[in-house]
């Protein structure tokens, strides 16, 4: 473990914090630039009605990266991204210099704490859209402090989404400490105007996560993050795959952020293009990326986070990606106003799903410390979290698809949830009698749903 | 009497989804599942088994094609007297440099009682663990 | 004027015939033949409930034209098209040898008498879907002569919709015996055993054309090809821009077939995509494009001709149309089948363009002589279209847009429609007291629907 | 007196869409049209005004750039006692070779008798080459 110094509040490494400008120089330099800010971009989609669409793009090298977004931006992104590689998410710093500077190209992503906030600023410079930094790291302080030096506006992460997805072995209440120093940096640059768009990342596993449980994570961080003062906030939710569920559920971002939150925090519903096992034919995986644009258009979501027809085989070329992109505006548009849906399914589906998020959340609340609470209720279970790769939640959930394809419980492990949500999952994951082993090929087909879709519509 | 198995994936092997679904599958047929999850150094299944020492069987999943390195160190860890359970491994054992029966040998000459191709052999490979050990104890008088 | 002489019933020029097969040997070899027939692909799709995409796309030097049929295949389309240069279509073929000799890169298509069937079979060959010949030629009947000797299975084209908007002066009875000739030949084809798809372009001058037009002269050039033998009929009809009235067009072609055509025949409607001012914005033309093939699967289409984002600019390249494809393609996926419509109000405008059409055919129908009949009520305005090339069509109609953005009369001109006919679309279209130039300026408007909402979508 | 003008395209000009606009405007306005549509040779225009002689102009329109060119034989028409009605000319008459001042002079000089850069103008024009007439046959004793 390296030493590490205070900066802002926040505790980052000696090393970081000495190639950094004074927090007052970065205050400044945020206050007074001339960049296109995240908040603004995500407002006026807003205000319009029509979400902006985002890639996630991020390659190692300094010229890479510039070339990268410059031939992202014709496609018309509403903000581009800077992912960062994955010897930068676990503070690795070194590792990640050793790559830069002997295969640059094997970094899956681009090391902004080793390319410095110069180079960071070199990047926002490039493009006429806001960047936002993505990630993935359940510490992301010291990146945090460098994305601020170069002047990102928008930056990605949360105590509970980026510690399930990405870590064996990071307890919670050390994630969500980092966080929420994170968060406290956001609140004190709010208060002196600079607003930073904090998104947390609902798609935790990105395999069939029930809805209420990617909301109720991301409204427990949201609530954090409000209380340290941030103003600004992206909720993402990832696609399921059935329509009405995911309309009610983006538009549950509004409803629920109306409840638990103060009204003067912008809520922005941020929809993540579907994240599981893709189609690898070209044309069912065009028609998914399209759906998912509608999708957010129906559901009132601010941004479109787009995948790409290259998702089953790995990162896509920039040519993929800004077709992803184009793909996803296309959904958007509004030439497909005349797309309706059936209303009152999506508020029946709204109101299930906000009184299953109540029934998580509601008790975490109840001690008033969010991070001990959400901590506490992982060990027993009370939130849990399918497929985790960290040994911190338990995955006694079991997802299942309905006969609609909406994702449902199957089993609610310790979930603390009433017998009536119970009754109700249970009547919609009916699927008769069946034995151990057909049950884990139901779970199957369910991961691999838009696969079997792909002999018919490809 | 609750069966148990501790499972978890070999240590440089960071896919969790098969993992969790072996675990659901196991719950389902109504065993008790230690979960170590993704990752797991072979000293943690020993650790593991010491703590539960009623474990039926270590089942380790491999999807990278790097079984053999990750559980080099079993020959070792039973000449310690540890980890003398059973062990099953299941995975992609066939990729990379594992595509051959004698990569599959290489594996039983560390010490890996059984090797799944099939998930749904699991159960069916833990009852026979169950029926040879129930069948020693018979032997031994116990 | 050339000497003609008789092929199969068809008068063609002596020159034409003498570089023919025996008739016998091209009846052989269509029937013999193992290509993918058109009959068949647009079968399939119907059975499937999901149409097949074809684009346009012809160049004039042949193995120029084996390579864009090589490159647009694999973008799925379930036809493709040899489309006939502007020469050809006039029969001056003795220009379209000249320009193939010294610039063929200049002509704006393939002329297939100049390369004769010999080559059209390579074409046939070159790749594994059926290929159709569009033109745009009011007397085809040397050209479907050498499409017939080269394998082609289907041949667009017809008396009224071939005329209207190429020629300023041939006289309907002229192009509709030309015409009767053809589908005289795919009669006698039918009874050996040899399907050819006739395709009917009910597009007219693509300009603001009411569907009860469009349905009107595909529908008498259908009558007329019946009673010559075709069995197979693609009936096209073009997107107009508001979706309810283009489901209820797409669907009353069926109707109507079921009405006025016998049981034996295969009908299967075909959808142009938007054929007016097509939007310069990519972002809108790709959605426009994307909104035809979902338009055409909730109306039954069987084919869709897609367009291009480099609509506005010209001839697409290969890369363009075969992007083209792919999102008319997606609009036809199944992962868009909860888009639902009002089917009351598409109910509702089936029945009144149904009852316009039959206020348009039933007259001509009277005397039992179809191309008489055409000829007559086009002269008297009986029948008309509006922004005609053709003299011989008086285009007193003036069409609109109603609010919805369909298509209406503005002014029924001398069509024979009934006083409840005009009166709901004197209703419709009206927008109030309006100076002559207010007029003028709406209807230009109308004409550029796609491009006033271009600001708003790209 | 129900009012008369002959409109058409240029000889070499396939544009159809905007002829039809300018004959519903016209008719809007109340005039019969006698409308030869695209691609009128000159003789054409000369032959529709012996047939209709009360009609008050011709007005053909040219979007190609070719104007020039089509209009060409109009001097030797007028000289040969025929088109000798005021000839009013419209569209894209800026394209191509065009585009000066110099082009539209060129066009005069062919003894076009009204340029109309834009045709909302045209009934006016056409209203200013009645009363020219009414005064004319007023200054003549008609």
């Amino acid at each position: 473990m390296s030493e590490t110094v205070d900066w802002a509040g926040m505790r980052i490494d000696r090393s970081t914090a000495a190639d950094l400008p004074q927090w007052r120089e970065t205050v400044d330099a945020l206050r007074t630039s001339t960049r296109p800010r995240a908040a603004d971009a995500l407002r006026a989609a807003h205000r319009t009605g029509r979400p902006i669409a985002q890639p996630r793009c991020g390659v190692g090298g300094h010229e890479e990266m510039l070339e990268l977004l410059r031939r992202l931006e014709p496609a018309g992104p509403g903000m581009l991204t800077v992912t960062i590689d994955s010897y930068t998410r676990l503070k690795q710093f070194d590792r990640a210099a050793q790559a830069l500077r002997e295969a640059p190209a094997d970094l899956n992503g681009y090391p902004l704490t080793v390319h410095g906030w110069r180079r960071g600023r070199q990047l926002l410079d490039a493009v006429g859209v806001p960047l936002e930094v993505r990630h993935g790291s359940p510490d992301a302080r010291d990146l945090f402090a460098v994305a601020l030096a170069a002047g990102f506006t928008s930056f990605e992460g949360g105590g509970i989404g980026y510690n399930v997805p990405y870590c064996k072995d990071v307890p919670f209440a050390t994630s969500m400490e980092a966080w929420r120093q994170v968060d406290a940096v956001c609140g004190a640059l709010a208060d002196d105007g600079v607003i930073v768009d904090r998104e947390l990342f609902g798609t935790l596993t990105a395999v069939l996560v029930p809805p209420s449980i990617s909301l109720a994570c991301t409204l427990l961080e949201a609530i954090a993050a409000v209380r340290e003062g941030v103003r600004c906030l992206s909720i993402a939710y990832p696609q399921g795959g059935e329509v009405h569920q995911d309309v009610a559920a983006l538009r549950s971002i509004r409803a629920l952020a109306a409840r638990y939150l103060p009204p003067h925090v912008a809520v922005h519903p941020v929809l993540h293009e579907f994240m599981g096992v893709f189609p690898r034919g070209r044309g069912t995986a065009d028609a998914l990326i399209l759906y998912g644009g509608l999708v957010a258009r129906l559901g009132g979501a601010d941004k479109i986070i787009n995948k790409t027809n290259q998702e089953a085989y790995g990162i896509p070329d920039a040519d993929a990606n800004a077709l992803g992109i184009r793909t996803a505006l296309m959904g958007t548009s509004e030439l497909l106003d005349f797309v309706a849906l059936d209303e009152a399914r999506i508020d029946e589906e709204m109101s299930w799903l906000q009184r299953e998020v109540a029934e998580l959340v509601d008790p975490v609340l109840q001690d008033g410390d969010v991070p001990a609470g959400v901590a506490g209720a992982f060990a027993a279970g009370r939130l849990d979290v399918p497929f985790s790769a960290s040994v911190h939640a338990r995955s006694l959930v079991v997802p299942a698809r309905d006969a609609t394809g909406a994702i449902r419980y199957r089993r609610t492990g310790e979930l603390p949830f009433s017998a009536a949500v119970r009754q109700r999952n249970d009547r919609l994951t009916d699927t008769g009698a069946g034995s151990p082993d057909r049950f884990i090929q139901a779970v199957t087909a369910d991961i691999n749903y838009f696969l079997t879709s792909e002999g018919v519509t490809s | 009497m609750q069966r148990l198995v501790i499972l978890g994936v070999a240590h440089s092997d960071a896919h969790a989804v098969a993992n969790h679904l072996i675990a659901m599958q196991l719950r389902e047929y109504g065993f008790t599942v230690v979960n170590l999850g993704v990752c797991t150094p072979l000293a943690d299944f020993a650790a593991a088994l010491e703590a539960n020492p009623t474990a039926e069987a270590v089942v380790i999943g491999s999807l990278n094609g790097h079984a053999y390195a990750d559980l080099a160190d079993l020959p070792a860890l039973r000449a310690a007297g540890r980890l003398r359970c059973p062990v099953v491994l299941g995975g992609n054992l066939t990729v990379g440099s594992h595509k051959s029966a004698g990569g599959i040998e290489r594996l039983r000459g560390l010490g890996v009682d059984h090797i799944l191709e099939n998930p749904f052999e699991l159960p069916m490979v833990l009852d026979l663990i169950r029926e040879a050990a129930t069948a020693g104890r018979v032997a031994a008088g116990v």
